[in-house]
């Protein structure tokens, strides 16, 4: 077990080395130019080339590379081009909003999701299921913009319930969460009365009926943990989402998420930071798929990791 | 004999012309028709019938669990006391079920919730109908698993389903089933995958529970042994109706139908099989060759560090088949013996040498693994699990042609159709689902399957334990027939002695994951010099209701052995040395 | 108008964080008016209004031959560490924004200044054209007249930073801003908000009236509005958004609380004059005459007027009786006839990705097929737009939405050099019409040796032309000029020219104040 | 032994009436036959878009916008109502369809293919194979998808084809995490053991016997992808990928248009709901697949 644990991390590092190498490759192959976005308009064309030769944008793609991973093992993530601050405290700054975003997007996600899944699974084939089936594919279909606004509208400023935007008390994140929750929940829902649906009918839910469970436990303690392996892998895959940026309903309810960072970074190609992102988010998201690699056999004892 | 304490009472259980279909409104089609009876307080009434007659659905139907949405209860009224349960809300029946009336389900290993442990599933019945505290209820479940005597029952709480043996995990069951003493207990063949020894002990379980609570006992099993033991009265069913009624005494000693009479004529009796002559290894050539085979489990423990203490469940098994012979493997629940059956297939990775026609499996090419494959067929101890639940039963009988690319497509067809008949199965059987297949049938299915290479080695884990016995002897003549024709060696492993009495060519008894004693069969019935043996051979249940209830020693669990070497006390009798 | 009340606090929100507060290096619209607060500069321009008045400086000496700048200081500068501000400081400060390492946006404004070359180099460490002949003086030599001088000495760029804090925060400066400004930092939380807070010791008595100003950063322009309406925000930085641009200017109430001001912006579309066929003027005219400017305005709401010629209607040098080139597609076609393009041709028309730009170049796009010109949109990421631009042959036509030209300073200068002079038409130049017209390079250097202020019409005028004759040789498609719509809370008081201040955008937060304090 | 004794089990049952071939099971379920429907129009209504559409897609009606610039709300000219540059919006949506339906089908559905044969793959072969294919799905998942679009957009010239080659890039990975996690506990059961012990070949147990258990993921994947790429799709036009304006998508449509879903709610709403019904006829027809395929579904009338 602690074997098969150091062999993940040591892959985990080897993908993180992976992804650094591909976005520095794509970054530096990216027909934008950073130093011309720091030289600024009126900058002229030796001040471009200074500015160039001194952030080592002029060496070829090994060496800055190497430059980069080398500073990247001490720890030293570089510092923003256009910011001009460490792209470590940048990310570090927007880290616990994102983190908190996430956790409270897929607690949302999972409560809605998992409720709408089981009802639907247990009233298969009835209006009730169609109905859930609708609304699923409705959140799923609508746009984070627009469902994020509506319900700031209502719940801000129509009724006044929640703030209308900011972050942090639990009331500011209500809203963001909730908007993530609705449009993601329609994932969980389907899988879950999908997988539902197959367990159901199995010999064991039988026996747990035949000993006089209520309906509640036998959904919950019985049938929802053999359906539930899919829902942790695409937890999993939630991680990736939030972390990449859930760009839209952050800018909507000024969540200072990472998101919004990588994304202006991503407009103005600010090398530092879109590389400081990626591997944050790519560490999350390993973490994260090993995370679900390694629950996974407490939910089904069956499955051995190898 | 003791009578059934409230004989003449009013029935605790009354079933009316209970009639259930398959297939939809569409096109119904009855597996239970108009059948009737009615159990009493502190009585056991037997469910007998063959393979497929609606023992199950029956008893499912009384549950009010039929399987949804393929069967359907038509007509009838099944009413506990002065309840009509077919009339009774869901809530109204859970209050009910688990607590009043209890059920042990025919196939343990799909019946139990393979993500929770063993304990669990047991406590929360006892916390769902009782008000007691969780750790009342922890030795309440201890003390059930004790009962059906699952050894270790404490730690054995944690376990999980799949890391119990067959046997293990329907005392499991039937520990669920008991832990509250219900009013009335369902139980559907609970002790057909159980080895004689603990199948005696549950049967007294059984006993106890009614003499002690007056609880009413509905059997359903084909073992006529059980039968005579345990019940008070008959009910013999067919084609999902009933056939004949009657005192056990009375039936026993004159049947009123010809069904009945031939039914127990098929009953096969210790000492009343056809006698066949040991195949000794040195005359014909050894199919398959075990030399000091050793399977162990990896342990449990936290599932990031550290590790338990590996589940060392064969040690050491020799033992050789030659073409055309049957070897048996017998001993009790847990022993190892569906262990050791798994590690010949490649199931469970093993240490030692199993040898198939001269060549070493362990260190198997990649040709020749799919030729070993071909020469040595496995049918599994639960068929349900092991039958893919999304291919038609035609399908699955034809896959193992198809894989070996055996024969052209109409050829195969053939032999599929031929397959089938050979074992029983009715011929709209090959579209059918396995779901949509009593456990006998699904047996069957699994046997078909395994016949369908013509291999040279079958291992047949507990592949008749769920047949009744007109169809058990007619799969045990098509078992013969083949391996007089294709000279197939078996490797038979079950519990029913008297099967195994009928069916071998030579023995080997197993305890704790070691073989006591091997012997050709005459020499091991007549003369069993291990006293496992002899108890084993003793506590098979007669099927004749006079001779059962004085015969009742219960075997001691023996003291863990060492590995004893095993002795030749006479030519081809193996014998490990008692301490 | 009362007297504007001291005390109180606003709120003001962005979208785009705000990048750095240092101002040798803040070049982002929104970081542009707050370093403004917070430093202060040799000259500055009368709150409202584009006239230029010396601010810490006391007055200013111009040597008859233009070259020779000398500044008397003004007494009682302090920093907001405490420190008294002197000549040192101002040396100090263009020594760091010219030094290459500093890696400044602004450096070049700064190259007519004796000594310039060296240091853009790297050959030396302090500019030799500027020098301390006394605490309270500072003396800029130039090495060629320019007029615009006093401008650039008015630029973010030129905002007098202190040595000592620069150096103990060093890259970090533009996190810890210390200047002379009205306003000091008093907060700033990564990625949320900004806090300013009053500067008690500022030496211009009786400014600023407000005390404090929060900036929240990562807001939605719509969500800001929204909260504008609820009086949580006072002026939505972004501005109005366009998709509620009607909704606010139907409703009276709201509209009242409108400012509209112009804006020293053009947009426009570039062609490029290496590529075929826009190496043909008559191309170029025909494009021109092809263009609806009014629909595209319609298409913005009404948010800007059409455009002539390359300065904006505001801008000194603006030349109001321009004909310009009148929509006309008929013409157009004949123009296009006659440059042998009968059945037009295909081409490409760059544009950046945020709304309404690719709108407006749809609108392009249609009003050139009107023509027989069938271009294709490119619409990418800023960054690769501006590069596409940057090279030879990289792009055909660019509209310059969203990226356009708003000027640093207002002087018609400041709309020639990179974009349309010679210097700029350059590999990674900004010049993206490839326009290069020695003669007109010519006069513009002339027009700039007119350092007198009295002659200051004369120079004006001679930017005109230049510009007029530009268009004959129709290098862009100027469209139209952006107008300034900025919406504030009802509590909000202050002339309306300062909250479309021509320099500090969106508002003049020195001067504005609140009518809700006692 | 004596005689076996008769099994006339066939006169105790009669056989099930013949199953009728899926297609004609599945004709059968109306729900199903409303989805097909669904489906059909939607490729008809894409398909003849030249034919149909009352405009040019692309035309900037001089009176499709209010004089101060409004788009119109549906009316009698504009059925569905005009865009902000005063464009048909019925006419849009309909071009649209040709490549939301490229989008939503095939690059959804390549991208679905890809990522059931790399989970299927990884999870039954674990050992190296499983090890390799999973490490590089992280691998992808880890990166930014984002910045591959926009690279593949400076590098290439956008085309429609490159954007769904981006969209299958991008979204079998997480296919192919879910799919791994399944067959993962699938290949533990007891009848997959079963499978091996008769020699079938790794894919042989993974196509016919691992797959089928994996239909109604891979019909929920495939169903709710199609929404996330056609919006997905907008994302990658909007960085420059893919189609470029004027081209319509569904996607495109709700993204130029989102802000002003108050203002002019019908630029939102039309797409979205051509959107959602695409969505839910596939999944309508999947369902009843699944259920068709499902054999213990048989006897739900
Ligand atoms: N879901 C189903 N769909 C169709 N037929 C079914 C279904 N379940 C059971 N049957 C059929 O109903 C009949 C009765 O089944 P049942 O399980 O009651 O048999 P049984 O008497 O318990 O036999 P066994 O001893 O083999 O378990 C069998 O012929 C079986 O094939
Ligand atoms: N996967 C597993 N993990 C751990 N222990 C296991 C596992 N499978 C079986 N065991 C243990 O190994 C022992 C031998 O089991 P096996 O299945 O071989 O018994 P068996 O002789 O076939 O018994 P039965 O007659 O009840 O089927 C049992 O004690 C069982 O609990
Ligand atoms: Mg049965
Ligand atoms: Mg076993």
């Amino acid at each position: 077990m602690a074997l098969y644990l150091l062999r993940r991390l040591v892959q985990a590092a080897l993908i993180l080395l992976g992804v650094s190498v591909i976005t520095f490759a794509l970054l530096y192959l990216l027909p934008a130019d950073p130093v011309r976005q720091i030289a600024g308009r009126s900058a002229t064309v030796q001040t471009v080339e200074n500015i160039r030769r001194q952030l080592g944008l002029d060496q070829p793609f090994l060496v800055q590379y190497g430059r980069y991973l080398l500073n990247l093992l001490q720890g030293d993530l570089g510092r923003s081009y256009l910011q001009r601050s460490e792209v470590a405290e940048l990310i570090v700054a927007r880290l616990p909003a994102t983190l908190l975003l996430m956790a409270a997007g897929i607690l949302c996600e999972l409560v809605i999701g998992i409720a709408m899944g089981l009802w639907a699974a247990v009233r298969r084939g009835t209006p009730t299921d169609r109905a859930l089936m609708v609304s699923s594919f409705v959140g799923v279909s609508a746009p984070q913009f627009v469902v994020g606004l509506l319900l700031l509208y209502v719940f801000g400023v129509r009724l006044g319930w929640l703030p209308i935007s900011g972050y942090g008390t639990a009331a500011h994140l209500v809203l963001p969460a909730l908007t993530l929750g609705l449009l993601g929940a329609g994932w969980y829902a389907r899988m879950v009365r999908s997988s539902m649906i197959d367990v159901l009918r199995q010999d064991y839910i039988r026996t747990a009926r035949a000993k006089g469970l209520k309906g509640s436990t036998v959904l919950f303690r019985h049938a929802l943990p053999n359906a539930i392996l899919p829902i942790v892998a695409m937890i999993g895959i939630d991680i990736g989402i939030f972390m990449s940026g859930v760009v839209v309903v952050e800018s909507v309810f000024g969540w200072p998420g990472i998101g919004q960072l990588a994304w202006q970074a991503i407009q103005r190609v600010d090398i530092p930071i879109i590389m400081g992102v990626t591997l944050v988010s790519a560490l999350a998201i390993v973490l994260g798929n090993l995370l679900a690699d390694l629950i996974a056999p407490f939910i089904d004892p069956r499955i051995k990791l190898r | 004999m003791p009578g059934p304490d409230g004989a003449g009472t009013a029935p605790v259980l009354s079933v009316s012309n209970l009639t259930v279909t398959v297939g939809g409104t569409a096109h119904p089609r009855a597996v239970v028709s108009g059948l009737s009876f009615d159990l009493r307080r502190g009585e056991t009434l037997c469910l007998a019938g063959e393979s497929g007659s609606g023992k199950s659905i029956t008893s499912l139907a009384i549950m009010g669990l039929l399987p949804k949405p393929a069967t359907r209860l038509a007509s009838g009224t099944i009413r506990l006391g002065d309840t009509e349960l077919t009339a009774l809300p869901e809530r109204a029946l859970r209050k009910i079920r688990g607590d009043r009336i209890a059920m042990i389900f025919q196939e343990p290993m799909t019946s139990l919730n393979p993500v929770l442990s063993v304990g669990r599933q047991l406590t929360e019945t006892i916390l769902n109908h009782r008000d007691v505290s969780a750790r009342e209820a922890e030795r309440m479940a201890v003390e059930a698993l004790d009962a059906v005597r699952i050894p270790r029952a404490g730690e054995r709480m944690k376990s999980f389903p799949h890391e119990m043996s067959g046997g293990q995990r329907q005392r499991v069951m039937i520990a669920m089933a008991l832990a509250l003493r219900p009013d009335v207990l369902i139980a559907d063949e609970p002790t057909t995958a159980l080895d004689v020894t603990v199948q005696a002990q549950v049967l007294d379980l059984l006993r106890d529970l009614q003499k002690d609570f007056g609880t009413a006992v509905l059997l359903i099993t084909h073992d006529m042994g059980v039968v005579a033991e345990m019940g008070n009265r008959v009910v013999v069913m067919r084609h999902g109706r009933k056939v004949e009624e009657g005192e056990t005494k009375a039936f026993f000693q004159a049947q009123q139908t010809p069904y009945a009479h031939e039914l127990l004529a098929a009953v096969p009796r210790i000492g009343s099989g056809p006698g066949r002559q040991a195949v000794r290894a040195f005359e014909k050539p050894l199919a398959l060759e075990v030399n000091g085979l050793e399977v162990r489990y990896p342990g449990k423990g936290g599932v990031l560090w550290g590790k338990g203490m590996p589940v060392h469940a064969v040690k050491g098994v020799s033992f050789n088949i030659a073409s055309g012979e049957t070897l048996s493997l017998v001993g009790e629940s847990g022993c190892g013996k569906s262990t050791t059956a798994r590690a010949l297939v490649g199931l469970a990775p093993y240490s030692g040498d199993v040898v198939l026609g001269g060549r070493n499996l362990g260190g198997r090419d990649a040709a020749g693994t799919k030729q070993a494959k071909r020469d040595l067929a496995m049918v599994f101890q639960d068929p349900y699990a092991s039958l893919d639940p999304r291919m038609t039963a035609g399908d699955l009988v034809r896959e193992p042609l198809d894989i070996h690319g055996i024969g052209t497509k109409s050829e195969r067809r053939e032999r599929v159709v031929e397959l089938f008949e050979r074992v029983g199965l009715s011929p709209d059987a090959p579209g059918r689902y396995p779901h949509e297949f009593s456990g006998g049938q699904r047996q069957r299915l699994a046997i078909a399957r395994a016949l369908a290479l013509r291999p040279k080695v079958i291992v047949a884990d507990e592949s008749v334990s769920a047949l009744d016995v007109s169809v058990q002897a007619r799969v045990l003549d098509l078992l013969r027939t083949l391996q007089s024709e294709f000279g197939i060696a078996y490797l038979f492993i079950s519990h029913d002695m008297a099967v195994v009495e009928n069916i071998s060519d030579r023995v080997a008894v197993m305890f704790d994951g070691r073989i006591l004693e091997t012997a050709s069969r005459d020499q091991l019935f007549s003369n069993p010099r291990h006293p496992y043996t002899q108890r084993l051979i003793e506590a098979v249940p007669v099927p004749d209701p006079t001779r059962q209830r004085e015969r009742r020693t219960l075997v001691p669990v023996l003291a863990a052995q060492g590995a004893a070497p095993l002795v030749e006390v006479e030519p081809g009798h193996w014998v490990a040395t008692v301490h | 108008q009362d007297a504007p009340k001291a005390g109180g606090a606003i709120t003001i929100t962005y979208k785009d964080d705000v990048a750095t507060l240092d101002p040798a290096i803040g070049y982002d619209w929104q970081n542009w008016s707050m370093i403004k607060s917070l430093f202060d500069a040799l000259m500055d321009y009368e709150p409202g209004t584009t006239n230029l008045k010396p601010d810490l400086a006391e007055s200013y000496e111009i040597s008859p031959d233009g070259k020779v700048f000398t500044f008397k200081l003004r007494d009682g500068v302090k920093f907001h560490n405490g420190r008294a501000m002197t000549a040192e400081d101002v040396k100090y400060t263009l020594d760091r924004v010219t030094n290459p390492e500093t890696q400044s946006p602004g450096a070049g404004f700064f190259g007519s200044i004796a000594g310039y070359e060296d240091m853009a180099s790297g050959k030396v460490k302090s500019l030799s054209g500027v020098t301390v002949p006394d605490p309270k003086t500072v003396r800029i030599e130039l090495s060629r007249p320019d007029a615009t001088f006093l401008h650039v000495m008015a630029l973010n760029f030129a905002h007098i930073v202190p040595k000592e804090e620069v150096e103990k925060y060093g890259a970090d400066f533009g996190k810890h801003p210390v200047g002379t400004g009205a306003f000091k930092l008093a907060e700033w939380t990564l990625g949320q908000r900004l806090v300013f807070e009053k500067n008690a010791d500022y030496w211009n008595k009786g400014v600023p009236f407000l005390d404090q100003i929060t900036f929240e950063i990562g807001q939605e322009p719509i969500v800001a509005l929204l909260r504008l309406q609820k009086g949580e925000v006072d002026i939505p930085g972004d501005g109005i958004p366009p998709a509620k641009f009607q909704e606010v200017m139907k409703d009276p109430e709201q509209k009242a609380r409108v400012v509209e001001g112009g804006q020293l912006h053009t947009g426009y579309i570039t062609m490029n004059v290496k590529m075929a066929p826009f190496d043909d003027v008559k191309v170029r005219q025909a494009v021109n005459m092809a263009i609806n400017k009014d629909r595209i305005v319609q298409i913005i709401n009404g948010r800007a007027v059409p455009a002539n010629q390359p300065l904006p209607p505001s801008m000194p040098g603006y030349v109001k009786n321009l004909e310009g080139y009148k929509y006309d597609p008929e013409a157009a076609k004949k123009l296009l006839a006659e440059a042998g393009h009968a059945d037009g041709f295909e081409t490409e028309l760059f544009v950046m990705n945020t709304d309404p730009q690719p709108r407006i170049a749809q609108a392009i796009q249609q009003d050139l097929a009107a023509i027989g010109i069938k271009a294709s949109i490119r619409s990418l990421a800023q960054a690769n737009v501006i590069e596409a631009g940057g090279m030879e042959n990289g792009a055909a036509m660019i509209w310059s939405g969203g990226m356009g030209w708003i000027a640093d300073f207002p002087d018609p200068s400041n709309f020639y050099g990179p974009i349309l002079g010679c210097a700029g038409a350059v590999q990674g130049g900004w010049n993206w019409s490839w326009y290069c017209n020695e003669a007109l390079d010519k006069r513009a250097a002339e027009a700039d040796a007119i350092v007198d202020p009295a002659k200051a019409e004369e120079r004006f005028a001679a930017w005109g032309a230049i510009y007029s004759d530009i268009m004959k040789d129709a290098p862009w498609v100027p469209v139209f000029n952006e107008q300034r719509f900025t919406m504030k809370s009802a509590r909000m008081v202050g002339a309306d020219n300062l909250f479309v201040d021509p320099v500090h955008i969106p508002i003049n937060y020195d001067f504005v104040s609140v009518n809700d304090v006692q | 032994m004596s005689e076996p004794i008769a099994f006339d089990m066939t006169t105790a049952v009669a056989a099930p009436p013949v199953p009728p071939g899926a297609w004609r099971r599945l004709f059968k379920r109306p729900l199903a036959v409303i989805g097909l429907t669904i489906i059909v129009v939607a490729v008809l209504g894409a398909a003849l878009a030249p034919w149909i559409a009352p405009f040019d897609p692309n035309e900037q009606f001089f009176d499709g916008l209010s004089l101060e610039g409004a788009p119109l709300p549906p009316n009698a000219t504009y059925w569905l109502g005009t865009d902000l540059l005063g464009r048909d919006l019925l006419s849009r949506i309909l071009y649209g369809a040709r490549t939301s339906l490229v989008i939503g089908i095939v690059a959804n559905g390549a991208a679905l293919l890809i990522g059931t044969l790399v989970g299927v793959t990884a999870g039954y072969f674990k050992g190296f194979i499983g090890g390799v294919l999973m490490r590089f799905t992280d691998l992808m998942m880890a990166f930014p998808a984002l910045l591959l679009a926009i690279c593949l957009a400076a590098i290439l010239s956008p085309s429609l084809w490159i954007v769904a080659l981006v969209i299958a890039l991008v979204n079998w990975v997480q296919v192919a995490r879910v799919i791994y996690t399944e067959t993962s506990a699938l290949s533990e059961r007891e009848f997959i053991a079963a499978e091996r012990t008769l020699g079938a070949s790794g894919p042989r147990i993974l196509f016919r016997h691992i797959l089928p258990h994996l239909l109604s993921t891979v019909i929920v994947w495939g169903t709710l992808g199609i929404s996330t790429t056609v919006l997905l799709e907008a994302t990658l036009s909007y960085l420059g990928v893919g189609v470029q304006p004027p081209m319509a998508s569904w996607g495109n449509i709700i993204f130029e248009n989102q802000t002003y879903f108050q203002a002019a709610p019908w630029l939102v709403f039309f797409p979205g709901i051509a959107i959602l019904l695409l969505a839910l006829a596939f999944n309508l027809v999947g369902d009843a697949l699944r259920d068709v395929l499902d054999p213990t579904e048989r006897g739900r009338d």
